[in-house]
């Protein structure tokens, strides 16, 4: 709902009252909990400014359709700036691009457009750079046991996915298509998804011992069919997400270790970023890493760490 | 055609035919809904009727409308199609990686014959083999959703310039901006409701679905009329995909997942139903703008996404409440 | 069992057919002979086969076993199109109308009326005014009440419903006509008409065979009379030779056909 | 048009009915009285407005106006429900049956029987046997040569189903059965049993209203007829008084009823 | 209850009754296409038919095989219900979020209560209000989900141990391990089994569905019958939820986003009339049988996912055509 009462087009102009401010913010879906604290955080960052959020989302993951709908419905509602998460798809891109003709500024939010400056600015987890730390803790866990990996994977050829995966491997120090992949299915980041996926992958992979996941809710229900099957002593999880809910696993030994990233600095600094465009009608710019830091209660040799006191202390969800 | 003589004529009943056959098709329900609907968004919010508002609302509609033509004529034989989303999308990627190879207009033509084909293959399996529509096209709705995904190597695509955006451009008419697509999808509805209404195909649309023994006992080739009306819904995703292009340049492995439903939702809040036999493609177009003034108008009014769903949710139950107190007036 | 005659007078004619339904034989190595310009009526009991049977003669249903013969041409129907194609129009007993379609729609479904010119020829445009008025104007001859003939069939009364099928058949027929109880919904006055029509149609030189429970009628109208019994012709019989009495009697097996009557009559 | 009559010997009686559909204006100011003990026949043309008339008296219709009684008090049934429990069964002339059970099934459809015992005190099972029993029971007695009551209703001849229909009205009905052409599907032996069915209800104390457009039938079994024109009550004849052809007249208007006849008879 | 005297009792058709209505629910179709699918994948694979996958193969069929009860009660009255799977999730985040505040049994009676409540509100809606199944589940869908995800601010919430994943809890039976929730699964087939071919409640089922005016005519109190079925699927979704718990001890607002579809092709699958008035409940175990059999057999073939959907989807049609002929060769 909405106190301020704002009728003013989307002009370029700058130096109006903060309090006039209204920000978009368009999220993939808006039944994540990742989604959910960029919204919370914007809210909260927005309130503290004085500025308005409006939060639209789309219906499903890769809903461009529903997320051009978001913004062209946001530029005609007059606000000065759109924080969005985008599809991996280039088909928001025409949109966007009309959104900035239109004077609008917009930021991407966790992760980047290809290319990068189809927007004005990204804040967000540098993902490969994830995924390489989550395969280094793993690799590192195994020690020097000949690895047997499984990766389960979030949806085929998204761009976060795929740095996640590739990053993965490349911590791993592993070729795509390498032998040491015993075997690999798509999960979409779902817990039930991932736990049924994983049963049938043990089938097939009795010796498995290395377990790369998507995100955490991927790695619980990889965790079940584990424990199911009596190996968790057998296997090394890695994940990444940093979630309560995740850290949480960590502490209980679930997943032996997440990389946490910071939707709630993405959110923030993007409101900042418009309230200061507004303001003085200056540009944010560029890629801004809001960092990646892994979360284990088995910190090894070699490996930057913090353990889940930090990490409940710092999760989001 | 043999026919007897005619001398006797009854005085009776010819006139008025036409007025009374436009309210025997149930519209005015869903009529009321919308109206009612546009009518409480203006009061409520300051920029639902706008213009610029009100044209975006139809430029947003314009693929679930075109495909909801296609579900609706599927829908009146009393089958179902699951696929006509994934056939669009399919089309969008032949249109695009076609178009890559052989130029745009290849591209076009290729994704018209792809898609005539995914239609043709749905009628094949219900027309012939005699199976149920729903999971027909629930299987081949996964056949065609993979095939795409290897199509597209789970990539995308971005539309060449020109032919294949070209319903996409926009259109001045004075006091309203809007797009060639918004025209096309208008000439889809004129076009459809001429054949389901003026022509003899029509009637035998209405007849296979109103009761198909019959139909076949009166000798109308239920099997080539069923038949038509798949591969017709796979020419209607055919345009739905030349005007998805125009909307969103990008042919995507993963757009319009809810599409099946959206067209389902639309068919049914017009008034046809489900058991076929009964409805009509304006009352579709209406239901069409039932949700996207619903939607729209949550938007304008700044509610957040997951109310809007509940509202949406249940305005549409109410929307189709209105219709059933109406039709029991009407009766 | 003989194969199909060859009789040059007779139009239609049917030799030891046979319909199984699991373990109900529903046709029992049925003949049938139906000849030029007659009103050939077919009775029997309930549940004697006389639908199964014309629905085997029309294309309806697919007979186990046995023969069909057209104008001396053995003819073997895939369905009720190919009959059709060939000059047999039937009313069914269940009626085959749509209840949601108007009557003029359903009088002319499958043989539409388009509009003269480019909009029939190219646009298909349907000529509903001349549908309509010709569906009224045959509906009046038979004075069943209609009121509007743009109505759902589904708001019409039962007998009114027969009418629009009986309307239907009569309008269309080229070859044969069958009618399987046209008559059972109406009342006195109403069928008086049918029987009218029957009357009106034999005249035309197209025979008709008409399935009836109402004796007095077959009397009134059969040139011959078929009686069915347990799945099989049992005797045809020559109305002008035996009264109403004895044909009940042949039906329910009390009295025995001659031997003649038992081999398809004169 | 005066309020319903407190006639002690009347048991069901309407006065003043009417339901319009649109234009068409179904039931046009009708009253009606049955007796207790009689076979009271209604006839008239077809869309005279007979079933709508049934419909209405058996809360298959709610009338637009109008009032019903029964046994002198006044009734407003909201549906079909509501008149069964007064104790009317009603045969409808589209028979409503569910084509996809059987036979036993339709026959006791919503007064199934419960097995002996806790079977059927707490878990509630079905006695089948026995209601199959049963229905073969009295299906035997119109003897309609159905086979076996675990066919589904979707495979019997036309005569067959209604056989059904009757079998199930007959059996279950209290204080009124109405049966809306119960024998138009029927062949002549099997129109006999349920005729003589129709006497044997009314012999056990039970007033029978039948719809038909058998005249012979009516006369033979009617004690009084209730003749409907143009949706209304034109007479109520005595058939002692009258023969079929003034009857027929009356029906179609081409004969004018005496001024009791018109005011509902002696 | 009166009844003639019938002294005259034929001698014929009483006997092999319970045969023929075996044969009559057309199970054969389904039966061959289930075997055959085992079969072949027996032959094909090595590890298909080793009881650690069979026992796998039920396990992971639970949740949906109890829905399916549901979802074939509500097809049988002609209906349709897209909001099952919503209903079960939403009792999962009860039984976990009320469990965690009052305790686990108070938990569990919580779920029980909440989803009869919704499925109540979609019986109210059907059988008092008259509106289309489609559009009333699809509206109660979007509603109980996004319910379901602001109760749960889309945050995930374990459960307790023990009761709540009770259902989990493995059972040796010798050969054979399995848990308590696939013998859960098989009791809700055999007690609605039992209520629709041996109560007067199950045949006015059927009645409602095949002919609805009928049964209106005959004394079936309709409304009762409808608000009955929906209310008893929301009682069988509650179980479902249950066993959910059982299987995946974590209530997750975005679980079984797919169970509509895939209960729903169980049942047509499985012989069941989407028209309603036709089918059975045991179809239904085997259209879900057939269907896991499916994606397990290919998962034991090591097919790729996207090959396995094309697979699936081919498969799944190919299981129908088979009932198809299955079913005319008995006519
Ligand atoms: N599809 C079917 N399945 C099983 N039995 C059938 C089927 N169709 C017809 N029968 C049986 O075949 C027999 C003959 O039926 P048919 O309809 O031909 O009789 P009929 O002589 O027309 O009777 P009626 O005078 O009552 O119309 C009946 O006993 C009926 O039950
Ligand atoms: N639902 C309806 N909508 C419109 N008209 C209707 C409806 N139901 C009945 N009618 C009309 O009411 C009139 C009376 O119908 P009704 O069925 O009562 O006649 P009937 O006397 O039983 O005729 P029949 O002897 O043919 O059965 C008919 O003209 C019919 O078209
Ligand atoms: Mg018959
Ligand atoms: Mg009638």
């Amino acid at each position: 709902g909405s106190g301020s009462n704002d009728d003013a087009g989307a002009s370029g102009s700058s130096g109006e009252a903060a309090g006039d401010v209204k920000i978009g913010l368009v999220t993939k879906t808006d039944t994540n909990p990742f989604f959910v604290k960029l919204r919370e955080s914007a809210q909260e960052a927005a309130e503290a400014e004085g500025a308005e959020v409006v939060a639209l989302a789309g219906k499903f993951d890769g809903d461009n359709e529903g997320q051009v709908a978001a913004i062209e419905n946001l530029v005609a509602q007059g606000v000065k700036g759109i924080l969005i998460t985008p599809n991996s798809s280039t088909g928001i891109l025409a949109a966007i691009e009309k959104a900035r003709e239109a004077g609008v500024v917009v930021i991407a939010l966790d992760t980047a457009t290809e290319p990068e400056d189809a927007v004005d600015a990204t804040f967000a987890t540098d993902n490969k750079k994830a995924g390489v730390l989550q395969g280094s803790y793993v690799k590192a866990a195994l020690g020097d046991k000949e690895p047997s990996v499984i990766l389960l994977d979030g949806t085929p050829g998204g761009t976060v996915d795929t740095f996640r995966h590739d990053g993965f491997l490349e911590g791993m120090g592993l070729e795509e298509g390498a032998p040491e992949i015993k075997g690999q299915e798509n999960t979409n980041g779902d817990q039930t998804k991932a736990q049924t996926a994983m049963e049938n992958l043990l089938q097939r992979v009795p010796d498995a011992n290395a377990l790369y996941t998507i995100n955490e809710p991927a790695a619980a229900g990889a965790y079940q069919a584990i424990k199911s099957a009596g190996k968790e002593d057998q296997i090394v999880i890695g994940s990444i997400d940093g979630s309560c809910t995740g850290v949480e696993n960590v502490e209980k030994g679930v997943i032996g270790a997440t990389v946490m990233q910071f939707p709630g600095t993405m959110a923030a600094e993007g409101v900042k970023a418009v309230v200061e465009y507004a303001a003085s009608g200056t540009k944010p710019s560029g890629f801004t890493d809001t960092g990646t830091v892994i979360i284990t209660n088995t910190p090894i040799e070699g490996v930057d760490s913090e353990d889940t006191t930090w990490g409940m202390d710092n999760c989001w969800g | 055609m043999t026919s007897r003589s005619t001398e006797t004529v009854p005085p009776t009943a010819l006139k008025g035919a036409r007025l009374r056959e436009f309210i025997r098709q149930p519209l005015l329900g869903p009529l009321t809904a919308l109206l009612i609907a546009v009518v409480v968004f203006s009061v409520a919010t300051d920029n639902f009727l706008s213009t610029g508002n009100l044209s975006l609302l139809l430029q947003q509609s314009v693929v679930i409308g075109i495909l909801a033509v296609g579900q609706t004529l599927i829908i009146l034989t009393g089958g179902i199609d699951l696929s006509i989303g994934a056939v669009a999308i399919l089309g969008t990627l032949v249109m695009a990686k076609v178009g890559l190879a052989y130029g745009p207009v290849v591209g076009l033509l290729a994704t018209v014959v792809v898609c005539v084909a995914a239609g043709s293959i749905n009628g094949v399996l219900v027309a012939v083999l005699n199976l149920p529509p729903f999971i027909v096209t629930l299987g081949t709705f996964t056949v065609f959703f993979a095939a795409t995904q290897l199509y597209a190597g789970s990539q995308t695509y971005a539309a060449i310039d020109g032919v294949q955006t070209a319903l996409g451009e926009s259109l001045d008419l004075g006091v309203f901006m809007t797009t060639y697509g918004v025209l096309a999808m208008l000439a889809v509805y004129v076009v459809v409701w001429y054949m389901l209404t003026q022509t003899a195909t029509g009637q035998h649309i209405y007849a296979v679905g109103g009761n198909p023994q019959a139909a076949a006992l009166v000798g109308i080739k239920t099997r080539k009329t069923l038949f038509l009306v798949y591969a017709l819904a796979g020419l209607i995703a055919a345009v739905a995909a030349w005007a998805a292009m125009g909307r969103i340049p990008v042919a995507d492995p993963n757009a319009f997942q809810q599409a099946n439903l959206e067209t389902i939702t639309a068919v049914v809040i017009g008034g046809t139903s489900l058991f076929g036999g009964r409805g009509s493609v304006f009352g579709t177009l209406i239901g069409m703008l039932i949700v996207s003034v619903l939607r729209s108008g949550l938007t304008a009014a700044g509610v957040d996404a997951l109310y809007q769903n509940i509202a949406t949710g249940i305005l549409v139950i109410a929307a189709v409440t209105l219709d059933q107190v109406a039709r029991r007036r009407a009766a | 069992m003989s194969a199909p005659e060859t009789n040059p007078e007779t139009v239609l004619s049917a030799r030891g057919l046979v319909k199984r339904y699991g373990s109900v034989t529903a046709i029992n190595g049925a003949d049938f002979d139906l000849r030029a310009g007659e009103v050939l009526a077919v009775i029997g009991d309930n549940g004697a086969g006389k639908s199964s049977l014309i629905k085997a003669l029309t294309g309806a249903l697919t007979p186990d076993e046995g023969s069909i013969s057209l104008d001396g041409r053995q003819v073997s129907f895939r369905n009720t199109l190919d009959a059709r194609a060939a000059g047999i129009e039937t009313v069914y007993q269940d009626l085959a109308v749509i209840p949601a379609l108007d009557i003029a729609t359903n009088v002319y479904l499958g043989r539409e009326l388009r509009k003269p010119g480019i909009l029939g020829s190219v646009f298909r445009q349907l000529d509903k005014k001349r549908m309509r008025h010709e569906a009224a104007g045959h509906l009046a001859d038979l004075k069943i009440g209609i009121k509007s003939v743009t109505q759902n069939v589904e708001t019409l009364s039962g007998g009114q419903r027969q009418g629009v099928a009986v309307v239907r058949t009569a309008a269309f027929g080229k070859r044969v006509i069958v009618m399987d109880e046209p008559t059972a919904a109406l009342g006195v006055r109403e069928t008086g008409m049918v029987i009218e029509l029957i009357r009106k149609i034999r005249d035309r030189g197209i025979p008709v065979v008409l399935i009836s429970h109402d004796m007095p009628n077959v009397f009134a109208v059969a040139d011959r009379i078929h009686v069915h019994r347990l799945g099989r012709r049992a005797a045809v019989v020559d109305p002008k030779h035996r009264d109403m009495a004895e044909v009940v009697a042949l039906m329910t097996g009390a009295l025995e056909p001659t031997d003649e009557e038992k081999n398809g009559g004169a």
